[in-house]
């Protein structure tokens, strides 16, 4: 029995607009990869590639070698029998993955029961004792919708280690959870090489990659640019796209020009308070934000971060305080959101939306030009749905639809989480100069304190009910 | 993809799929079977031939003849106009009231919610078949009456999926967004709401359509609201039911009409958006 | 280590049901006023003359004539003012007393009881054919959305949906007791006479249920659940099972509601089509013969009836949804 | 319930016979139980010979004895006595007297019935005879008691205010269960004063729709349909599991006419109106039945009332139209007959509880299209007619009038045109014509007895009816019934008043 648990002998991927180039790799027991990319790059299909779940209209090539045995890579059905028992798959946006009509053990006792084998109660017994190692024991008979990002996490990587797999495949664990939570969830895939499996992780957040360690291959449009162990690729990458991945990092952007002397504040609040569901979100707080000025927020998920926003923009009531605003411009106030697809509508052209508003406002088309070769967008997307955009690009064209309208105060609601490193910098450095040479006051949320702190002005942390002021040189470690 | 596309649909709706260019184009056919027909052959749907009932169709008689000598492919004509028209109308006065209930109620939300909701779930449960009944009672031979009272009951299914609909929509950011913007009410409606309800309030009309025909049918069956010798699809299936067994290509035409008209309007609906 | 059984979260089915079955009771009354009144107001209104009408619903158009309506005048004491017929009407109402029907003499309720049984048996019995056809034709049409069965399904849909009932009954009739003389072509008594006319009903209401399946399982099937539910080891037959089936019914269920209002004229057409003794075929003439009483009964009944049935539609979706009790 | 020892005997003598005896006769046709009284629903009990009449009807429909073995009226005619037969027992095992048979027929004038048509005075039992007197002669009153309003039920049916609630009759069969307003099952009844009949058990049920009748006879669900639709029949005939019976009836489709509406109030409107009317189309095209098309008011069954006119002369679409261009009509550019400014339009009511009305209206429609005439029309209840009749508002009534509600049609004659000049015409007959000569000659028709005379006047009667037109006749009627081939002995009663099932056995 060869030593190593899983093995891919140039493993290649075919379809309607996709090719991945041929893909090798050999994991021993204990044994780490981590595939890094961007979106695009390929890398949740070489892992379903891998897994034998590649959708309809894509062919995979090469061979597989799992535990000793022999698969065809093109050959999906055989290796249906290893899931959950031989091979296990951690999906991507766990709180989907979960029946929304069933119970959270119930889900996990099914994978003891028919997975593993188990009888019923023996099944319950070991549901309800993982559930309780991994902290969940209160959320054990809870419905999905009832779990927070992190717990969901936590219960369908119960589901899908019950079956005693050796090779777990996460899929973007860390996608769309706060800095404490990725942590924690880097820390429990880490257990399964512990254990003496195999760990195969598809990310595009180097710190995971770093904190994991193992092999790190890194992929662009389907091809590996660079492979080799995590310290060294992580440190000193050789190939250009390494490097320019490396730089992505927030703690190596270059600082803004500074703000130069406040004006009038556009918009400020004082003694504001705000309870939800009975839990007091933050109490007499006050702040203002003057043109040109980036004013970070930044706290754990559910602290408030958005609510305080929405009450700058008259959107969501304060409990009590009074917030004042320029009165002058009455379209003034903008907000760009999380996930760029949801905050258009899919059925029309980009192009018919840009009329509307050009129409609405009566403003003169010539701005659009320009502003939109600023932005980096050029023409022909706007024959496009949004849905046919990437993430980054329908950002950029939110930031120019926003901009037409000469805002004096933007609300940025973590805009990039959702997107790559490369664009997310790209974006907030474009979102930053824009600011400053419009003389547009930006609060902008993030549960990323790394890019708060570089490119903020000021910083107000929320989280435990009080406004703290952090002081402007934010300690690095607590990155 | 169908050239048929109406330049008011253009700027309603977004572009016609394969499948919805099929629809429009068996609707197109059927609509203009409907209206070329009066002006090609000059048949009178009305006028009898007693020595020559029942004929197969011939040459002279592309569709035969009924059970009163009379043409029928006048009178199929003359039925496709007045049940389209009267479809159209039952399927109107239904849908536009249940739209716009439902958009209220599903955006504004709250009291009005409850009470529209109410109101609907009591209309449910009246007995539509009971309204109709009466309505022909109180306006006999009036088919307009009749049609308006069948949608009495079907208004109701409108509000039920725009409201739930309208409910996920205004909680969305894209709707936070455009109103921002400063985009008001009825454009909201058009770019946001309106291309995600159109599959849905579509495939309900093409079902509205053919209920209100059948309930035409099932009332000239219990022998209540006749008014010959108007040519109505529905009418003309109970005039023809007693000779299925003589002549069954006879009673077959308006049933065939009515089936091209629900799979046409049907197709035109378009696969659900989800 | 023991397990502490968790405080239970998620409350048992019956949370919430309280306030549930007090909107529905609400609702009933609510109904039972609108339709009296609607009906009442109505019934005024209908042109023809009442004595007439009832006269020839009474002894046959052969014998009516002016005689036998001034007797029927006079019986039923037909000339009361408006007003007060209502709030009578609506007394008896109160203590359940719907009166006597105009033209047999019989109190209402009786009547009722025995056509009410009938149409609610033929009702029943149509709901659970068309549950056998509809939704599992619809289920497995969903797991291969726009597979060749999807699309003969949806023709066959809109077939159905363009037949009139009638002519499906009367092709059940040849087919199964005319030339196979497998059961019989129609009157009531025994059990078997119900069979084709509840088919005639089932098919119309598969029509639509299959669709509303195939969509809802459609969605089902392409959901992230139900891919993770194949991915952590179940086969194909455990997830669909636990979790495509029990997703896709609810929609389904949350149908059922909407399908009655179909069901009630369907029910007309088949009574009248096999001679079955039922409630839309006794509608039928009572308002040909100005039975007011009858009408009234009839409405109130069929009202009350489709509360209840929704009522009952709501507690499944209650018991199969979880996330309702929240 | 236990059964008398004798007619136990009787069911073991005939244990050969009772393997086909007790096969249950099923009885199929379209018409409803609205209730137990005979008023409403005598028929069914009449036709399932539950119960009996004082007077029965022979071969060729003319009186004959029932419950009253014999009857004759008193020398002035004003009192009639009927001398019971003394052999009969009611179902609840009571003996039919003289008393229990007034009682009833008492209960049957007090509601809406035959017996209104007849001036009766009083009717009373005088020892086993039953006395009915009258206000004036009436000579057809024997015809009245044979009709089923007039059925004879026990004292026990009654209750006491007078309604019926349980049908306790004389005749052959016995009512085992009742669900109205379809079905009804009956029984053999062994103390039958008459022949006992050959079938054990029978079952009538209502089917409205001609094409289930129809089904229900293919199928073999039922032994006997009556009333098919004209389509399905040909059908039948070709299935040889099946025997196909046809009996003229003495059921008129006709048009009453308003005779005071200013279009129709000369004659000669009327006449060019039935000459416009292709009787031998409606009745071979619709109908199926060419035999059916009828130039006069009564058919050849009833006698001398028919003048033998036929069918084909009837039609004359140039002398109409010569007859309306003498009355002032010209035709105006849309085809409508048009005299100054007023256009020739009319409404005719109709009813569909006869499916063949809505058809033959919507062929007169069409035919009197072709001389200018503009036809609404407006299908509805049947009561719209006599109320039409009364408030004036009614234009054209088509209908189908049944000249034999009696064996004699003198009873219906009287109601329909009357004997008053002053006031003439009924719900069902003329409206705003009067003649004095019909008046007067109807009046003798009611006392004359001899039947030579009785013949004449009938023959003067029908001629003046088809010159005046005030009612205009279309088309006749046809009972029709699908037998199973396996029954002998079926018979159609060309009164409508017994469907004859104590007379069938089941063949070998």
């Amino acid at each position: 029995m060869s030593v190593y648990l899983l093995q891919a002998e140039d493993l290649s991927i075919q379809g309607e607009g996709v090719t991945i180039a041929p893909f090798s790799c050999a994991l021993e027991a204990g044994g780490r990869l981590t595939l890094l990319g961007e979106t695009g790059s390929g890398k949740s299909l070489i892992a379903q590639a891998i897994m034998g779940s590649l959708p309809r209209g894509l062919v995979a090539r090469g061979r597989l070698l799992i535990d000793g045995e022999r698969f065809a890579a093109a050959d999906g059905r055989s290796r249906r029998a290893l899931w959950g028992r031989r091979l296990a798959l951690l999906p991507q946006e766990p709180w989907h993955a979960l029946d929304p009509t069933m119970r959270a053990v119930a889900q996990v006792a099914e994978s003891h029961r028919h997975v593993a084998g188990r009888d019923r109660r023996a099944a319950h017994r070991a549901a309800w004792a993982d559930l309780t190692e991994l902290g969940l024991a209160t959320a054990g008979s809870k419905l999905p919708g009832e779990l927070s990002g992190g717990m969901a996490q936590r219960v369908a990587f119960a589901a899908a280690s019950a079956g005693g797999a050796p090779i777990v495949i996460a899929d973007e664990p860390t996608k769309g959870l706060d800095a404490p939570r990725r942590d924690a969830v880097v820390e429990l895939l880490a257990r399964t090489p512990e254990r003496g499996g195999a760990l195969v992780t598809i990310t595009h957040d180097i710190d995971v990659a770093r904190r994991l360690g193992g092999e790190v291959v890194i992929l662009r449009q389907g091809r590996v640019v660079e492979r080799g162990p995590a310290r060294q690729v992580l440190t000193h990458p050789q190939s250009e796209y390494g490097q320019r991945l490396l730089e992505a990092e927030p703690g190596r952007w270059p600082r803004p020009a500074p703000l130069g002397e406040r004006q009038a504040a556009v918009v400020s609040a004082r003694g504001l308070a705000k309870a939800r569901g009975g839990r007091e979100l933050f109490r007499d707080l006050s702040l203002a934000v003057s043109p040109g000025e980036i004013v970070g927020v930044v706290g754990p998920s559910g602290c408030g971060k958005s609510t305080l926003g929405d009450m700058l923009l008259g959107m969501t009531p304060a409990d009590n305080g009074d917030i004042h605003r320029a009165v002058d411009h009455r379209f003034g106030f903008q907000k760009l959101y999380q996930d760029p697809p949801a905050a258009f509508s899919p059925h029309w052209r980009l192009s018919r939306l840009l009329d509307d508003l050009v129409r609405r406002h009566r403003l003169d088309r010539a701005a659009i030009g320009p502003l939109m070769a600023r932005l980096g967008l050029d023409d022909h997307l706007l024959a496009r749905r949004p849905g046919e955009i990437s993430g980054g690009e329908l950002q950029r064209f939110a930031i120019l639809r926003v901009l037409l309208l000469e805002p004096c105060f933007l609300f940025a609601d973590e805009p990039t989480s959702r997107l790559d490193p490369i664009t997310q910098r790209q974006t907030l450095e474009l979102l930053v100069e824009l600011a400053r040479e419009r003389r547009c006051g930006v609060m902008l949320v993030s549960h990323d304190p790394a890019l708060i702190e570089r490119i903020c002005d000021r910083r107000i942390a929320l989280g435990d009910g009080r406004l703290r002021e952090v002081e402007p040189e934010l300690d690095p470690a607590l990155a | 993809m169908t050239t048929l596309t109406l330049h008011a649909t253009r700027r309603w709706l977004p572009a016609l799929s394969p499948r919805q260019g099929l629809g429009a184009v068996l609707l197109a056919l059927l609509l203009a079977f409907a209206w070329l027909v009066p002006w090609l052959f000059d048949a009178d749907p009305a006028r009898q031939q007693m020595t020559r009932i029942l004929q197969l169709p011939s040459l002279a008689e592309p569709l035969g003849t009924d059970h009163l000598g009379r043409s029928l492919l006048a009178r199929l004509a003359a039925a496709v106009q007045l049940s389209f028209g009267m479809a159209l109308l039952s399927v109107a006065s239904a849908a536009i009231p249940g739209v716009i209930l439902g958009v209220m109620a599903g955006w504004r939300g709250g009291w009005l919610d409850r009470v529209l909701g109410s109101l609907a779930d009591a209309c449910l449960a009246l007995p539509g078949l009971l309204l109709v009944l009466l309505l022909v009672a109180i306006a006999p031979g009036n088919f307009w009456a009749l049609y308006v009272g069948i949608s009495l009951v079907l208004w109701i299914e409108y509000f039920r999926v725009v409201r739930a609909r309208t409910r996920i929509l205004v909680a969305s950011p894209q709707l936070e967004a455009s109103r921002l913007l400063g985009f008001g009410p009825l454009a909201l409606f058009r770019r946001h709401l309106w291309p995600e309800l159109a599959p849905q309030v579509l495939t309900l009309a093409a079902f509205g359509a053919a209920s209100a025909i059948l309930a035409m049918a099932a009332l000239g069956f219990v022998s209540v609201g006749l008014r010959p010798p108007t040519a109505e699809l529905g009418l003309m299936m109970i005039e023809l039911l007693p000779y299925y067994h003589e002549a069954p290509w006879a009673m077959a035409q308006p049933i065939l009409v009515l089936f091209v008209l629900v799979l046409s309007l049907n197709l035109l609906a378009g696969r659900d958006p989800r | 280590m023991s397990v502490a059984l968790a405080s239970r979260a998620t409350p048992r089915w019956t949370a919430g049901l309280g306030g549930l079955l007090l909107q529905r009771l609400f609702q009933a009354g609510l109904v039972a006023w609108m339709v009296g009144t609607l009906t009442f107001v109505l019934t005024r209104s209908l042109p023809g003359d009442m004595a007439y009408r009832i006269a020839a619903g009474r002894y046959g158009h052969d014998m009516v004539n002016t005689s036998a309506a001034e007797a029927v005048r006079t019986e039923l004491a037909l000339d009361q003012p408006a007003l007060g017929a209502y709030f009578g009407w609506l007394w008896d109402l109160v203590q359940f007393d719907l009166g006597r029907s105009l033209v047999s003499g019989e109190p209402v309720m009786a009547e009722l009881w025995h056509q009410l049984g009938h149409s609610l048996g033929l009702a029943a019995m149509a709901v659970l054919l068309s549950l056998l056809l509809g939704p599992p034709l619809g289920l497995i049409a969903g797991l291969k959305p726009n597979g060749w069965l999807d699309r003969v399904s949806e023709v066959a849909a809109s077939v159905l949906r363009a037949l009139p009932p009638f002519a499906v009954g009367l092709l059940l009739i040849l087919i199964f007791s005319v030339s196979l003389g497998w059961l019989p072509a129609a009157g009531h008594g025994r059990g078997a006479h119900g069979v084709l006319p509840a088919l005639t009903l089932a098919l119309a209401l598969a029509a639509i249920s299959s669709r509303v399946a195939r969509n809802a399982m459609a969605d089902v099937s392409q959901s992230a659940y139900y891919a993770f539910s194949r991915t952590k080891g179940l086969n194909e037959r455990l997830s669909f099972l636990r979790h495509g089936l029990r997703n896709a019914a609810v929609p389904v269920v949350a149908y059922l509601g909407v399908q009655f209002v179909y069901l009630i004229e369907g029910v007309m057409v088949v009574e009248t089509l096999f001679a079955w003794p039922g409630i839309g075929h006794a509608l039928v003439h009572a308002i040909v013969a100005r039975d007011v009483p009858m009408i009234q009964g009839t409405a109130l009944v069929m009202g009350l009836m489709f509360v209840a049935l929704n009522t009952v539609v709501d507690l499944l979706c209650h018991w199969l949804d979880p996330r309702r009790r929240i | 319930m236990v059964r008398p020892p004798r007619s136990l005997l009787l069911a073991l003598a005939l244990l050969p016979l009772s393997a086909a005896a007790d096969r249950p006769l099923s009885v199929v046709a379209p018409w409803e139980i609205t209730g137990a009284d005979p008023s409403t629903a005598g028929y069914v009990y009449a036709r399932m010979r539950v119960a009996e009449t004082l007077v029965d009807t022979d071969a060729d429909g003319q009186p004959a004895p029932g419950l009253a073995g014999s009857w004759q009226p008193g020398d002035d005619g004003l009192t009639w006595r009927f001398a019971l037969r003394d052999d009969v027992t009611f179902h609840d095992g009571s003996p039919l007297t003289a008393q229990a048979a007034a009682t009833s027929l008492q209960h049957a004038q007090a509601k809406p019935g035959m017996l209104d048509s007849a001036p009766i005075a009083a009717i009373e039992a005088e020892g086993d005879e039953v006395v009915i007197r009258l206000d004036s002669p009436f000579a057809p009153l024997p015809a009245l008691l044979a009709h089923s309003s007039t059925l004879v039920l026990a004292p026990g049916a009654f209750d006491d205010e007078g309604r019926v609630t349980k049908v306790i009759g004389t005749g052959p069969y016995r009512v085992k269960s009742v669900a109205p307003p379809q079905r009804l099952e009956v029984e053999r009844f062994d103390d039958y004063w008459g022949e006992a009949p050959a079938i054990d058990s029978a079952s009538y049920l209502a089917v409205g729709r001609g094409e289930t009748r129809a089904l229900m006879a293919e199928s073999g669900d039922a032994d006997v349909v009556f009333t098919l639709e004209p389509a399905s029949r040909a059908r039948l005939a070709r299935d040889d599991r099946l025997t196909l019976h046809a009996e003229p009836l003495p059921r008129t489709i006709v048009l009453k006419v308003n005779a005071e509406h200013p279009l129709l109030e000369d004659e000669r409107a009327r006449q060019a109106l039935s000459l416009a009317i292709d009787r031998g189309g409606i009745a071979a095209g619709l109908l199926r039945n060419p035999e059916a098309a009828a130039a006069e008011l009564f058919p050849a069954s009833l006698g001398p009332w028919h003048l033998g006119l036929d069918a084909g002369e009837a039609q004359d679409l140039e002398r109409a139209r010569e007859l309306l261009a003498e009355l002032g009509w010209q035709a105006n550019g849309s085809g409508v007959l048009e005299r100054n400014g007023e256009p020739f339009e009319l409404t005719l009511r109709t009813f569909s509880d006869r499916p063949e009305l809505p058809l033959v209206a919507t062929a007169l429609q069409d035919q009197w299209r072709e001389i200018g005439v503009a036809l609404e029309v407006a299908v509805g209840n049947a009561s719209e007619i006599p109320s039409g009749h009364r408030d004036g508002s009614l234009e054209l009534g088509l209908m189908a009038r049944n000249y034999g509600l009696v064996p004699d049609p003198l009873g219906t004659l009287l109601d329909d045109f009357g004997t008053d000049p002053e006031a003439m015409g009924g719900d069902w007959g003329a409206m705003g014509w009067r003649d004095d000569d019909l008046a007067s000659w109807l009046d003798t028709l009611r006392q004359e007895a001899d039947s030579a005379a009785r013949g004449e006047l009938a023959g003067r009667v029908a001629h003046r009816l088809n010159e005046a037109m005030p009612v205009v006749p279309v088309a006749w009627y046809q009972q029709t019934a699908a037998v199973d081939a396996e029954l002998e002995g079926f018979s159609i009663d060309p009164l409508e008043r017994s469907y004859r099932i104590d007379e069938l056995r089941w063949g070998e």
